[in-house]
């Protein structure tokens, strides 16, 4: 299980030397795999962050998926924050709501609450267990079941695909 | 146009600077606060040190393809004066362990006091 | 054309920078005067990138990595002293 | 290709804007927290893109998209997650929510000690 | 009274002297001197793309040494001004738990922090940065690690152990410069070629000297700073 | 030749903005408040260099200067409000 953790942290800071000095230079490619094994041997021994993500073909298709749904949720937010900030009555009807989420692991987590935050109207106040406090500016259902299906469904079915 | 030149205008901030740093550290009475208005001091000296070095319509001092595109593959034409960039990297970092140094001071003052207050440390006063 | 584009973004940067400002001053709560902060280092942000561009040196984007980074820990430490958790 | 860039580039400045008239407008912290960060986050990532499709000439030579890419992942991660942090600790504060709001179920759990009160220290 | 017209007065003057010297500032319009002399052959003789890295590094290492020495013994001071007695130094603050959120993307932050702490002090001599603000960034790092755990204590043997090597072996290095190159802290070394221009390995021993200022630098602001955060549990 | 037109108003544009913050640090009642208007004048001394041609002199001034040197502030006003309550 570690030498796996140490193993794809390596793998993940490589990605990260490469985009950093963009060159294929055989010395610099040398010290680079020098260093974040480096790294990923003193500092990710025990960090799982990295590592939860299922290594299967379709848990990429669906990061895929995931990105795509996210960036046309980010763009929708947008315009929706341009419409209401822009309308001279200010059309907003703040309150917060709880959700429920079935995810576990944390990756998965931090994911989901940072989509939420991005998408429209809506932002992660509060996380404990299963819960998630979230407020949201322009209230339609007060109720848990009503606004977990509302508001995290569709980013949760994706994320399960992609983290178990 | 004069004034719009770049180095006249760093040098005119940080010049502003420097007052209103020295305003703060003498008018205040705040430890605390006079530690503020030094780190304002400080930076404004800083930029001051980095006008003086500007050379107009110059580049970075790193050299790379685009310096030799401006100067005409000749690097003192392109490039300004890396010497005062240096002198403030070190005034930089010195300046980190002196304000880290008075705000443990601060800290002690404070612990025998219990007041920030300048004028309740008069005991050197004559 | 290209240099119209980068003026009318620039324009729009400052308008946004003072508006920062305004929320700075203005700002009932400590948090209204960090979210003023949070916007005024965001959109510097991109301005060093457009400064990039317009001097043709990449190596620029590396202290806007940095900068990026620090203003996230400023953030990170007030939200943390408001908490009283320092 | 560098039309494309100039196009991204203006809507990230103007999505920046509106968060700079939302962060004016909104009537309490945390619909201003709400706006800020959206609009900022799209912004920055915006004007990045465009930015990188605008020096296309010298993408083989100089590393630009690597530099912009870190940017853009850097700012996807961190700017929710400190401006969740900020809101938390405006709520912890209990800065008072706008007249407006309608239900407050983060009041209801706490005061029910589902939850544990967010205390000062 | 008195006192506000004094300081009114400093500060006229201060302004009418600097109001003099920007009057009479004349923009530089080339490089004269020295910078001259660095701007022309810093290549050649030193091999550094970056020049404000060839002049901390090389031409005047000695006040880089000096430079280090003075945070080495700021970092003393502020340890012997903010000791703490034995029973503080064993109590544990409770803090309100911190967000979960912040824990999972400071884990996930952290490693990503290092690595770019290292590649900024790595190539302190192609990109701008080296080992003062790499070893920030490190700093950094460690900043966002305590604040997602505030009970997290640093072990602070390694930190001394970090700092102690890395400044000896800087010396040491200086010392090498006497035999091979052509005095204290010279970077270029007789047998061992600047390599191409602009790569990683084309400075001699800046990139090495550089990294250990990093490490070093880094291990002191860390110091610096968990003495600070050890001190909120005094009373 | 254009772009040293663009510069010098952009740089006139946050140096103004840095000497209203500073004015801020030095006249607020809030300790708090003087401390972050400290570090919004650091950081935006960091873009000036940067127009200035200096990337390490921003750099350093960005991590130093603004980041670090906040942080210490905050736990010594942290410690001063943990001893007078």
């Amino acid at each position: 299980m570690k030498t796996k953790n140490i193993f794809i942290s390596f793998l993940v800071l490589l990605i990260g030397w490469f985009l950093l000095t963009w060159t294929l230079d055989m010395k610099s490619v040398l010290i680079g795999i020098g260093l974040t094994g480096m790294l990923a041997i003193l500092f990710c021994g025990s960090c799982t962050i990295f590592s939860e993500i299922k290594l299967t073909p379709k848990a990429f298709a669906y990061t895929f998926i995931y990105l795509i749904v996210f960036m046309g949720e980010l763009v929708k937010a947008n315009i929706d924050v341009t419409r209401r900030v822009l309308s001279p009555s200010l059309p907003i009807n703040p309150g917060i709501v709880k959700v429920e989420t079935r995810l576990k692991s944390k990756m998965a987590r931090l994911i989901l609450a940072n989509s939420i935050t991005l998408t429209p109207g809506t932002f992660t106040l509060e996380v404990h267990d299963d819960a998630f406090y979230i407020h949201w500016i322009d209230v339609k259902h007060a109720e848990e079941a009503q606004a977990t299906e509302d508001l995290v469904r569709k980013f949760e079915k994706i994320l399960e695909e992609m983290y178990g | 146009m004069e004034i719009f030149e770049l180095g006249k205008i760093g040098l005119l901030i940080g010049f502003l600077l420097v007052i209103v740093g020295f305003w703060g550290v003498l008018q205040q009475k705040n430890i605390i606060k006079i530690i503020v208005s030094f780190t304002i001091l400080n930076t404004g000296i800083n930029l001051v040190m980095v006008a003086l070095g500007y050379v107009k319509g110059r580049t970075a001092p790193i050299i790379d393809d685009s310096v030799e595109q401006i100067g005409n593959h000749n690097v003192l034409n392109a490039i300004v004066d890396p010497v005062p960039q240096a002198l403030v990297l070190t005034a930089i970092v010195i300046g980190f362990g002196v304000t880290a140094l008075l705000l443990a001071y601060a800290m002690k003052l404070f612990k025998a006091k219990k007041s920030l207050d300048i004028n309740d440390f008069n005991d050197l006063k004559w | 054309m290209g240099n119209i584009v980068i003026y009318i973004s620039i324009t729009m940067l400052i308008l946004t920078l003072l508006a920062g400002l305004i929320r700075f001053v203005k700002g009932p709560s400590i948090v209204d005067r960090v979210v003023g902060f949070d916007s005024m280092t965001i959109t510097s942000l991109v301005m060093i990138g457009v400064i990039a561009y317009l001097s043709n040196r990449a190596i620029y984007l590396d202290v806007a990595v940095v900068y990026g980074l620090l203003s996230f820990l400023g953030v990170i430490i007030v939200a943390k002293y408001i908490q009283g958790g320092l | 290709m560098e039309i494309i860039g100039q196009i991204f580039l203006l809507i990230g400045s103007f999505s920046l804007m509106t968060a700079a008239v939302g962060l004016l407008r909104m009537p309490d912290v945390y619909n201003r927290v709400q706006t800020g960060t959206k609009a900022s986050t799209l912004g920055a990532i915006m004007s990045f893109i465009g930015l990188a499709f605008m020096t296309y000439e010298n993408w083989g030579e100089v590393n630009w998209v690597g530099r912009f890419l870190v940017l853009v992942i850097f700012i996807l991660i961190t700017n929710p997650v400190s401006s969740h942090v900020l809101m938390r600790a405006a709520y912890a504060m209990k800065i008072p929510l706008s007249k407006l709001t309608v239900v407050d179920k983060l009041k209801e759990d706490i005061n029910n000690k589902v939850l544990e009160e967010p205390k000062d220290e | 009274m008195l006192r506000n017209l004094l300081i009114a007065i400093v500060l006229a003057s201060f302004g009418f002297i600097f109001y003099n010297l920007y009057q009479s500032y004349e923009p530089q319009t080339e490089l004269t001197g020295i910078a001259a002399h660095y701007a022309e052959n810093g290549a050649s003789e030193v091999g550094a793309a970056n020049l404000v890295t060839a002049v901390v590094v090389s031409y005047r290492s000695f006040d880089t040494l000096g430079e280090i020495t003075i945070l080495f013994l700021t970092a003393a001071i502020i340890s012997f001004f903010l000791k703490l007695s034995k029973e503080d130094e064993d109590k544990i603050i409770t803090h309100r738990g911190t967000s979960e959120i912040l824990q999972t993307a400071s884990a996930l932050l952290i490693p990503l922090i290092y690595l770019f702490g290292v590649y900024v002090f790595i190539n302190g001599h192609i990109t701008p940065g080296g080992g003062f603000q790499g070893g920030a960034i490190i700093a950094s790092g460690v900043v966002l690690a305590i604040m997602a755990n505030p009970n997290m204590t640093i072990n602070h043997t390694v930190i001394i152990w970090v700092e102690s090597i890395s400044g000896v072996s800087v010396i040491l290095i200086g010392v090498l410069g006497i035999i091979l190159g052509g005095g204290f802290l010279d970077s270029t070394f007789t047998g061992y070629g600047l390599g191409e221009f602009g790569t990683i390995f084309s400075a001699g021993t800046i990139p090495v000297i550089y990294s250990l200022v990093g490490l070093k630098v880094g291990a002191e602001i860390s110091n610096i700073l968990n003495l600070y955060q050890k001190s909120q549990k005094e009373a | 030749m254009n772009n040293e037109i663009i510069y010098s108003v952009v740089a006139i544009g946050i140096g103004l903005l840095m000497v209203i913050m500073a004015v801020i640090a030095i006249l607020n009642k809030k300790l708090s408040v003087a401390i972050i208007a400290a570090g919004v004048v650091s950081l935006f001394a960091s873009v000036l260099f940067l127009l200035m041609s200096a990337p390490d002199v921003a750099m350093t001034e960005a991590a130093i200067g603004s980041g670090l040197s906040t942080l210490i502030f905050f736990y010594v006003l942290n410690k001063i409000k943990r001893q007078n309550a």
